[in-house]
């Protein structure tokens, strides 16, 4: 079978998303600041063209009222709509956190299952674009921690858009985090609608020697380093988990059983970061199995610098996954 | 009734004696419910943290008696006089407030989080102001659905310092939506005055900083609650959008099960209770000739019967199956 | 002015003739130094996000010199005006913007998040409503130590809408807190038009749900955005309290560099240009005998220079060191 | 030396902390909602009688408005006070976290030093209690994933006593985390004002076989445990982190280097928790040497629930702590 493309960034795939979930489905709703084209369809133009083909009544801009605008996502939620909520940067969600995870997470189980909580909410963020210490964090460790919440971040421009399928139609509350400095980055896109499942990783490059496991901008990295090793006669594969939370266990217990050695990769902050859980969980089911201990790579345990010199030494670079990989064939 | 808004309401309605007994009834029912939920907690046959709202029973009743039973209302912990008048029912309620798999959210929401939608009681919050937000949600739906419905929003006076509040209503007007933001201004939050967490006078004033009717209303004074509920009940499902409606009253019992109503004198808390609006109600009604003694007791013991019935069904029905730990988290059962 | 407030300013206060230089030179300051940094930014020399504040000049400049050194300003990621004007001094500003080690934070907060406590200018923030809560913390320290120094909160119109605004308002009310909200109303949130956004007219509208003394007032006009200034800075140093004033302005760029105002008409953008403040106020300097054409113009060649000068140095200063990126983070050298 | 002792619930141990710092330093504050006298020294009266003793000045009750609670102990901070601010419950923190985690955690590194913020932030929680979803978490791991942050919990009064004073001291932001229903429990506790470091742990029982680490009220529960598995000949070390963040890596890699074994033992959802960062680095740090994998304990991954039965099932109970450090002696 083969699938019709066309080359699309990220912004372009998930605004494609956006409008044909809308097309089939009249409960989807869009809302957040400047989300509406009066106001330019949102700050990159993720939402452009969705309030003038579908109207101001169910694509609508807002105040800049973090908790107004995913109380407004949950109730309309509850009676029937799918709302779509920005929250312009994942930063943001530090004014609406009780929305998110006292609420939008807790109220279908509060209720023993009686009011649900249908909504996404998108986000961007990212280092590496000199937005300094408030405006680039990744915090999916938290959403992650958070029972009743799925985390998604797609890595590329065609799992932006079959994600995004996914969450639309997903009858949970999903948090989409979208990479700033990887809009630009443009790739095949399916020309249809066809979603790609929750909770299942994919194999964005097979190898035999080490498990890179990541998600979001950070897999392109492992990419990188995937093929700088390759060069040295290391075969490295590259696991994306394209969903943080659940994430698949079996995927990548998989692969690691395959390889013998795993090195986890992402933008947040190491220390009690989402590779945390990974590496324990590698550990605890592959005790005997893992040739060298997992390696786990994130950024330094302090909050984003400006400077774009300690920008580039916050990110982690493909040069460290390299390192990180060679020396997990190093050990033992 | 005080008018701190651009449209102040002139034509007040009056309930007439069916709506006048209905009130009464559901005051009844929230009084008596207290009652035997205060003595049930107090005997240790109940494990709740509980917040009486005796003193404030006529707010969501004379509220109630306007809408209907798919409108919709958010609550918070203090929330069972809102819940039993917009008629969740009393089994329900109690199995939940036991932890019952017979409660209305099989027990594992517990009496802070209480949630009947078949009644339109579609969420109770724990976290002070966040009922309005969500409130907004519903209340777009019902405009985009091109449905009546009107959603109430209730809170109380130290609510409307937290920033949900103003978020809130900000949006509600910019977005005319059908919502009504009903504070129950029981002069404290917790153990602080209204006064001393409070910049404004009356809460209402904060209305016209959101180009919204505002007003403050004998919250204990059936016929003013009516009124002033009725007027922004039928603005809201007229679609001429939200109102905030600042009703004054008292908590008989201080905030939560156990408070020893230290921070109020023993004058200030004597007048009030001395204003207790459930007698002074009955005796208008028989006064007025709109009932009978001899109904509304029979009415009254018709209440206590149910209540009793619905405790002995709480109390002797189960605890969830231990499998409700991990239902309910998503759709599907049980992820990680 | 227009006084939406329980306390109208009557008195109004009129700068002397060197108060009213010493406010061109700092709009002056600002409005060359905007043009510097957006050919700076544009030519690709600065990578940095860039809040172009040209077209509100007059707000800060007109408030500073009001204020002392010691007197604290809390502003926003559009804040270069607010700091230059408080008197952050050029070549430190720039280093920062450029990320370099000489910078006020040492290249590690930057544009957003410039400090200088020297100044005053003790807090830049990138998050939207968030220089008041901190604002309010600074007051308070004040008033608890028995100094007279004031706070500014700086904010934008669309800032007023958002939890914050309204927690910070309300509690420096009920702590009578010596400290100025200061509203730069420049009609647009981002993309989004104060109208759209904010269900008040005019926000000074607020200040009376706080029971506090709001004006809106012209900020384009130097003499009227200084009598506003003196009155609430006069004010909270004699320890009356907070005061929200509402200074109506424009951007004359957009909001961030680079953004195509494709949400406003060409004839709205025209007009405000057309009555761009600084030449508007140098004219009248001029006319009024309160300085000479030649004055004024040695005076903003003499800026130029400076703002050159501050090019320069942060150009040719080095990036921070490496170390820099675990420093700071705790008051030991890093932990983790 | 002896150090002179009373005994007195973790309550009266804060309280008295609380005093003694204030009677030292009249830079140190206290505000929060009802925490004055004339609101009845807190809710469950951990600051009774300060602003008795130390004037309402230094003691404010507050609106409920937690941003502005934070934003004033912030900005207080950066101009010379000390001020330990009540978060009442810490799922309320979720209406401040902007102010705790955009500002306190980054004020001091985006201002390069030169703004710092030494607050405390007080907060109690815990499930047990009957108080449900929206009153009962721990969410210790999203602050301790927050760089600028430090995390501290202690176990028992004395600790209580000791690391408030330390985390007054100090010079950065502490998240002081209070478990409600220990707050009964009595313990000796030390008369004199002696700070307890912070980021050192303490062997609350030493052992041999197995180390369970853990802290908050847990730590009794391990040391249930620990009692119960002595009685089949199995010694157990317990140590109390005192400190999550940043927790005493050689602390612990020591007694698990001693014992081979650990079991990791919190209150909050086990899933992205505090545990998967110490399983993660013990094996990392202890590859070959471990005999066992590290053991997570930790609540399933669902909000807290209501009815007694399922709470106390949501808890983690000492049977559960017994049978995974039998788990670890039992593999390999
Ligand atoms: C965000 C938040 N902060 C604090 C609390 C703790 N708390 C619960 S009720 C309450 C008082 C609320 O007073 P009010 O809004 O007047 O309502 P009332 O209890 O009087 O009905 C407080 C502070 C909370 N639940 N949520
Ligand atoms: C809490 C939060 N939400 C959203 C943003 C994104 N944002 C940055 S500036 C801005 C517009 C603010 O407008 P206004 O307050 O009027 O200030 P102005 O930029 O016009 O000076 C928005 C939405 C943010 N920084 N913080
Ligand atoms: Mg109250
Ligand atoms: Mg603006």
């Amino acid at each position: 079978m083969t699938v019709e493309t066309k080359k699309l960034n990220a912004i372009q795939a998930i605004n494609q998303a956006l409008a044909q979930a809308m097309e089939a489905d009249p409960t989807i709703l869009v809302l957040g600041e400047d989300v509406a084209d009066r106001e330019g369809g949102g700050v990159v133009g993720v939402t452009k063209g969705l309030s003038t083909r579908f109207g101001e009544d169910r694509v609508k801009s807002t105040p800049i009222s973090e908790q107004a605008i995913i109380g407004a996502a949950i109730g309309a939620a509850i009676d029937g709509y799918k709302p779509v909520a920005e929250i312009m940067l994942m930063n943001f969600t530090t004014v609406c956190m009780d929305m998110i995870v006292n609420h939008a997470a807790k109220l279908r189980y509060m209720s023993g299952g009686q009011t649900t909580v249908p909504i996404v909410i998108r986000m961007m963020t990212g280092a590496g674009i000199a937005s300094g210490g408030q405006h680039s964090d990744f915090l999916e460790a938290w959403f992650a921690h958070t029972p009743g919440l799925k985390v998604v971040a797609p890595s590329n421009p065609a799992d932006a858009k079959g994600l995004m399928l996914s969450c639309i139609a997903d009858p949970d509350p999903c948090i989409f985090i979208e990479t700033s400095r990887a809009y630009g980055v443009t790739g095949d896109v399916p020309v249809d609608a066809i979603p790609i499942p929750l909770g299942k990783a994919r194999i964005a490059r097979e190898g035999s020697d080490v498990t890179l496991i990541s998600y979001a901008e950070m897999v392109t990295r492992c990419l990188t380093a995937a093929a700088e090793l390759d060069k040295e006669g290391i075969s490295a594969e590259v696991i994306d988990l394209r969903t943080i939370s659940p994430w698949d266990v079996e995927a990548v217990l998989a692969s690691v059983r395959k390889t013998g050695r795993a090195v986890i990769v992402h933008e947040a902050v190491r220390t009690f970061g989402v590779g945390a859980e990974i590496a324990a969980t590698l550990h605890e089911k592959l005790f005997r199995e893992l040739k060298a201990p997992v390696g786990r790579l994130g950024a330094p345990f302090t909050p984003v610098p400006f400077a774009g010199n300690l920008e580039q030494a916050f990110l982690v670079q493909p040069g460290a996954i390299v390192e990180a990989a060679r020396a997990t064939l190093a050990t033992h | 009734m005080t008018t701190a808004s651009p449209e102040p309401n002139t034509n007040a309605a009056i309930p007439d004696a069916a709506t006048q007994v209905d009130i009464y009834r559901r005051m009844s029912l929230i009084s008596q419910n207290d009652e035997a939920a205060r003595k049930t907690v107090k005997s240790g046959r109940l494990m709740m943290p509980y917040y009486s709202p005796k003193g404030q029973e006529v707010i969501p009743s004379a509220v109630s008696v306007n809408l209907n039973d798919d409108d919709r209302i958010c609550t918070i912990y203090r929330g069972t006089h809102d819940m039993l008048a917009k008629g969740v029912p009393l089994r329900d309620l109690w199995a939940e407030m036991a932890g019952r798999v017979t409660g209305t959210c099989k027990g594992k929401g517990g009496p802070m989080h209480v949630t009947h939608p078949a009644s339109g009681a579609i969420l109770t919050t724990g976290i002070v102001g966040s009922s309005m937000p969500i409130a907004n949600g519903l209340a777009w739906a019902a405009k985009l659905s091109g449905s009546k419905r009107v959603t109430i929003a209730y809170f109380g006076d130290a609510a409307s310092n937290i920033g949900a509040f103003h978020e809130s209503l900000n949006l509600a007007s910019v977005w005319k939506l059908p919502v009504v933001f009903i504070c129950q201004n029981n002069l404290f939050g917790e153990h602080t005055r209204f006064e001393n967490a409070t910049s404004v006078d009356q809460i209402s004033k904060r209305a016209a900083g959101y180009s919204m009717p505002g007003v403050t209303v004998d919250g204990n004074d059936p016929f003013k609650m009516y009124a002033a509920a009725h007027a922004a009940i039928n603005r809201a499902r007229d679609g001429d959008g939200p109102t905030l409606i600042e009703a004054m009253t008292f908590r008989f019992y201080g905030h939560v099960f156990g408070d020893d109503d230290h921070y109020m004198t023993k004058e200030e808390k004597a007048a009030a209770l001395a204003k207790d609006p459930l007698p002074i109600f009955r005796a208008r009604l028989i006064a007025d000739g709109v009932a009978t003694d001899a109904q509304l007791t029979e009415l009254d013991a018709d209440i206590r019967a149910q209540i009793e019935d619905a405790i002995q069904f709480a109390l002797s029905s189960e605890m969830p199956p231990i499998e409700e730990l991990t239902r309910d988290v998503y759709a599907e059962a049980g992820a990680a």
